[in-house]
């Protein structure tokens, strides 16, 4: 049986269609939703993909957190379902408070495209089985507001959660920064307690085919959707 | 010749006099060809239509004569010149539509809205032609950094650029960064967009079918960028100052809308003809797509959205806002246009019809304000071929040779690299996504850039190129080697060049000296493009670059397109495994002249560069392709500024990411002795190609240079990882640490952008 | 009536602001002394319709409130133009 | 003596700010009505040790021409704090 993960197109998403992608990939059946929708259609995991909803305008994710299906996508967070925020779907997230804290303009004041290294924190959430925790990867980001604050009491909380998904990591013989973006304490990406809401900037739907280089994002998207399937079955 | 057809003066428009005329940059000889055309005084929207189409921008007066000799055609156009994209056939049904564009002038106003909107008016160009734009590149030339005003324009123009090109979700994939002082004042700002579509979705900009209506869709228009002579043709009072023609802002986000709403239109059949409103907008879109259909349109302003209230009918014909698109479609059809636009919450506003009198009329309010007989509007400027004579100060540049005393070569070497020409563009291309969509198999920092068309094996590589420095000391040789190594860019990485398009980038083209430039430069490109079976598909002439000092260099820059047969065969750039074999493909004569060498480390911008040998670099094309689809090659690096020592550390360095370098170790004894050290390590000779390869290929290698009878020197074999570069020459040994070297050439442009300390 | 409002939305006090740091010291680098904690924010200008001035600025608290300022990162504050 | 500086950037008159409308657009949808002309721009605070308000306000027109506004596309105001 395969699982339905739904991707949803905002206006100005971009990464809707690599998405897809990799959860078919994955063996997973995805779905696009458009984001006037006001139903998953019973998905069991959404993903809020990458891109510049609404253009960006005023902050990343502020006008699209209003969309329609954004409420759908609430009520699923509450139950329990499964909710990924890949770069702009992250920003997204905080911009719904379904994360917290929030994700400022990259500290050197410029867009930034390329490689990090990131360390997996956590592999018991809903997208990181397949990784060892502290197994160091590298995927590209491409994102001009990535930079996570958050006050101190929820940088505390997410500490003693074990909140922090992943963390931007300085590896051998690199000459650029290995925090792209000026990130508090190098957070990557977060997730609630439960793992089950998830949000993180870089992106392993780019990196989800060995044909074209490298593979190693796909396993997000495997492990995802075995998460789900197990679920449905259970 | 033609009957008089009347128009009337918009209310409170300004008479018609020959100082109006004048101002619209309309001389002599086209003021007479209007009232021939007309048999009348044309009406102020009339001359503002003339003044655009009639402008070297839309009517290519200077130059059409010249662009005709460009070799347009071959088994692999499916499109060529004349429309908003050319077009090239790959296998399986597909096809990849392309063209590059200037927005020099704008840029050099604003640079960041500037570079912007110019990276949107190309993406348009190519998804109108029913393609999906999934690649962009940018050639930029700026003045030197040490200058603040040119860091300013840097700055903005890259991020321009980049957010623009970001935002819509098209990754850039390649481009150029150049820095002279010729270009103090006058940057250059070439994009280039490359789409992707099946071939039987080709749609054309061809209005045709009587009674048809024409729609606008998209943003609305604004008083952005009207053409200055809008202003200049009003009494300078309080209101005609708010109502001064604005800088050009671009919307990525709306951009993004109108390109997919504009491949369903297309896609899905609902439309007969689509063209952007680029520069002089409505104008030269409607006139343009009445043209080459053969017959009339009638417009009515009155009926186009737009932003501010009170806008007259030449405002609104020649008004640049952005992110609008004229369409053409069957009355029947409209309902189902609109849902389609409603759906990505995009407006279409039908303001106009396709008529049959071949007139091209404008009527506001119901009053017609402009009837010209269309095909003439189009075809009827006059043609000029100025005279093209080159200046002596050229001449005598070219047989110059350096005086200031030669550092030894390590210091060469580094003072090369730390050229921000040369240097890493890593500054640059961090700004700009190069792998959204997922389909990037090679980003920026390589040759070429490779993307995989999607659901296929195959794939398509990129690039632009120009040394504006050899064009500027021997246009004629500095067109092929533009051509040149651009080709080799692309059989470096393993693609077999296919067409190309360009961008003329030229000074005031009615100086002699500059025609010559111009004309050179294009014989130049033709006779390569001929020589390598890459037709020109398309292209922009951007003249009048002057700065305050005289033109800017002559740059023609080549945007070209090859074939990846198999994307597992893509070559790498740089060195890959320590002891594999290096090998230089190609004759060493060791020419200096117009070397990077002279001009950067000898601060000598002079001599005549080296002559391309258009048969030697067919052949090396060739030899590279042919090795790659065997793999051959662990590495394919061409030899172009700075010559086989730059090349050399380049291969070395590593990619703009890698986490770790080689060393090499190169011994250049008992091959061609007759050069001199110089001439060996930074002579710019065509042709040439650097590469490695496992050590058991390397008779298989010599077997195929030699069956296309290129020269295969086997130089040396790849260090250890972070070891140092040692060149040896009999006695003599030349040797970097190649850390440092990553340093000084990744640090270049970075140090030169960081604002300096606060002085104490 | 149509009133004129004014909306600035600053970094919070205490969390970094970089662009602000930067513009500081791009003054420095003009020879501009003497400045001290800039911080760069939004201003937005609306016109809003509204029965009294003092309606207006509550309109706009509550646009600021959900929609133009990020509470966990930003300070609001609004004003009433001309 | 220590004098509070706002700074507030805009884009000019009659150029088109996407910015603007999709906030504009976005308040709309959030059911705010009667707004118009929303246009973002950037605030800049600062303080500026001068001798008086109007010495602190000159150095700040000064600032805004040289840095921090964009004469070809932006206009900009001053106003001197609390
Ligand atoms: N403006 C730019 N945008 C994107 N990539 C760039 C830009 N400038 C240079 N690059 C990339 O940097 C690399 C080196 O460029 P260049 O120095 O022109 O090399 P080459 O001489 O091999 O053409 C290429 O991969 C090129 O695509
Ligand atoms: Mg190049």
């Amino acid at each position: 049986m395969s699982a339905r993960v739904a991707v949803v197109r905002f206006p100005g998403s971009n990464c809707e269609t690599e998405s897809l992608a990799a959860v078919e990939r994955a063996g997973g059946d995805a779905r696009l939703i458009d984001y006037r929708d006001t139903d998953l259609h019973g998905a069991a995991a959404v993903i809020l993909p990458g891109g510049f909803a609404y253009g960006d305008y005023l902050r990343s994710g502020a006008i699209a957190r209003f969309s329609p299906i954004m409420a759908a996508v609430r009520a699923h967070a509450a139950a329990g379902g499964v909710v990924l925020g890949i770069c702009n779907g992250f920003q997204i997230l905080c911009e719904a408070r379904l994360l917290p804290g929030a994700l400022l303009h990259n500290a050197q004041q410029r867009f930034v495209a390329r490689p990090v290294d990131v360390r997996i924190e956590r592999n018991d959430t809903a997208c990181t089985a397949d990784y060892r925790v502290g197994e160091v990867i590298r995927i590209p980001v491409a994102h001009g507001e990535g930079r996570f604050v958050a006050s101190p009491d929820v940088l505390t909380q997410l500490d003693r959660d074990n909140c922090v998904l992943m963390r931007y990591v300085q590896v051998d013989g690199t000459d650029v920064p290995h925090n792209p973006n000026g990130s508090t304490d190098d957070i990557a990406g977060i997730c609630n307690a439960a793992g089950t809401v998830l949000g993180f900037m870089p992106h392993p739907e780019r990196l989800a085919d060995a044909s074209l280089g490298s593979d190693v994002g796909q396993r997000f998207f495997t492990s995802l959707v075995k998460r789900v399937v197990t679920r449905a079955a259970a | 010749m033609t009957s008089a057809i009347e128009a009337e003066a918009f209310p409170g428009e300004r008479t018609v006099t020959d100082e109006v005329l004048r101002e619209h940059k309309l001389n002599a000889t086209e003021q007479a060809a209007i009232r021939n055309i007309l048999g009348r005084t044309p009406t102020l929207t009339e001359v503002g239509i003339f003044s655009a189409l009639w402008s070297e921008h839309c009517s290519y007066k200077h130059t059409k004569a010249v662009l005709r000799t460009f070799p347009t055609t071959g088994s692999q156009v499916v499109q060529g010149p004349g429309e908003n994209a050319g077009v090239l056939r790959l296998p399986d049904g597909w096809a990849v539509a392309f063209k590059i564009e200037s927005h020099n002038h704008p840029s050099a106003v604003e640079p960041y809205q500037g570079a912007a909107t110019g990276v949107g008016g190309i993406l348009r160009d190519v998804f109108t032609m029913g393609a999906r734009p999934v690649a962009v590149l940018n050639s930029l030339r700026l003045g030197p950094l040490d200058d603040a005003r040119n860091r300013y324009l840097f700055a903005g123009i890259v991020k321009g650029v980049g957010d623009y090109g970001n935002c819509v979700g098209v990754p850039t994939l390649g481009g150029e960064v150049c820095f002279s002082p010729s270009y103090t004042g006058n940057p250059l700002v070439n994009a280039m967009a490359v789409g992707l579509l099946r071939e039987a979705d080709l749609i054309t900009a061809r209005a045709h079918g009587v009674g048809n209506i024409l729609l606008a869709v998209g943003a609305r228009t604004g008083r952005d960028g009207i053409h200055g002579a809008s202003f200049a043709s009003e009494d300078l009072t309080a209101e005609s100052q708010k109502r001064r023609p604005q800088v050009q802002v671009g919307d990525p986000f709306t951009e993004k809308l109108l390109l997919e709403a504009s491949l369903e239109l297309i896609t899905g059949g609902y439309i007969v003809a689509i063209q952007d409103m680029g520069a002089a907008g409505l104008t030269s879109s409607s006139a343009e797509m009445a043209a080459r259909g053969g017959v009339g349109v009638e417009l009515d302003t009155s009926r186009v959205p737009v932003r501010e209230p009170g806008m007259t009918p030449y405002e609104i014909l020649l008004s640049e806002s952005q992110e609008r698109m004229l369409v053409v479609a069957e009355p029947h059809r409209i309902d189902e246009i609109r849902a389609v636009c409603q759906k990505w919450d995009l407006d279409a506003a039908p303001i106009g019809q396709v008529t049959d009198d071949g007139i091209y009329r404008v009527v506001h309010e119901g009053r017609v304000v402009a009837a010209i007989p269309g095909q003439e509007l189009v075809d009827g400027c006059p043609m000029y071929s100025p005279p093209a004579r080159e200046s002596a100060a050229a001449i005598a540049r070219r047989s110059a040779t350096p005086t200031a005393a030669a550092p030894d070569h390590v210091a060469a070497l580094e003072r090369l690299l730390d050229a921000p020409t040369i240097a890493s563009k890593r500054w640059v291309f961090e700004q700009y996504d190069g792998t959204v969509r997922a389909g990037t198999v090679v980003t920026p920092g390589s040759d070429a850039g490779v993307l995989q068309v999607a659901g296929t094996q195959f794939g398509i590589a990129m690039t632009v190129d120009c040394n504006a420095r050899h064009v500027a000391l021997d246009p004629y040789e500095g067109g092929k080697a533009a051509v040149a190594e651009a080709a080799r860019n692309l059989a470096c990485s393993g693609a077999r060049p296919l067409g190309i398009t360009d961008c003329l980038n030229f000074g005031n083209p009615e100086k002699p000296e500059v025609f010559f430039q111009f004309v050179e430069a294009c014989r130049g490109i033709a006779d390569a493009c001929r020589a390598f079976d890459t037709p020109v598909t398309g292209g922009n002439v951007s003249l009048y670059n002057q700065n305050p000092l005289g033109a800017i260099d002559p740059t023609p820059t080549v945007g070209m397109i090859g074939l990846v047969r198999d994307i597992s065969t893509v070559v790498p750039t740089h060195f890959r495994e320590s002891g594999d074999p290096i090998l230089l493909l190609g004759r060493v004569s060791g020419h200096l002249g117009g070397s990077a060498y002279w001009a950067e480390v000898l601060d000598a911008t002079v001599g005549a560069p080296p002559p391309i040998d258009l048969v030697a670099e067919r052949a090396l094309q060739e030899v590279l392709i042919a090795a790659a689809e065997a793999r051959l090659l662990r590495s394919a690096h061409d030899l172009s500024d700075g010559g086989l020592a730059v090349a050399l550390a380049e291969c070395c360095m590593g990619g703009p990411w890698a986490t770790s370098t080689f060393g090499a170790e190169v011994d250049l004894a008992n091959h061609a002795d007759q050069v001199s050290d110089e001439g060996w390590l930074f002579g710019e000779d065509g042709a040439r190609a650097l590469v490695s390869c496992r050590a058991e290929h390397v008779l298989q290698l010599q077997h195929v240079a030699r069956e296309h009878g290129v020269t295969c020197h086997l130089l040396g074999l790849v260090g250890e990882v972070d070891g140092d570069l040692l060149i040896r020459r009999h006695e003599r040994r030349w040797h970097w640490p190649v850390r440092h070297l990553r340093q000084v050439y990744s640090d270049a442009i970075p140090r030169r952008m960081t604002p300096p300390a606060r002085s104490a | 009536m149509k009133i004129r409002v004014h909306v600035r939305i600053v970094p919070r006090q205490g969390l970094l602001d970089p662009q602000g740091q930067a513009v500081e010291h791009a003054l420095g680098a003009l020879g501009f002394d003497g400045m001290q904690d800039v911080r760069v924010g939004k201003a937005i200008e609306l016109h809003i319709e509204a029965a009294s001035a003092a309606v207006a600025r509550a309109t706009a608290e509550r646009m600021c409130e959900q929609l133009l300022a990020n509470p966990v990162t930003e300070d609001f504050a609004i004003e009433i133009g001309a």
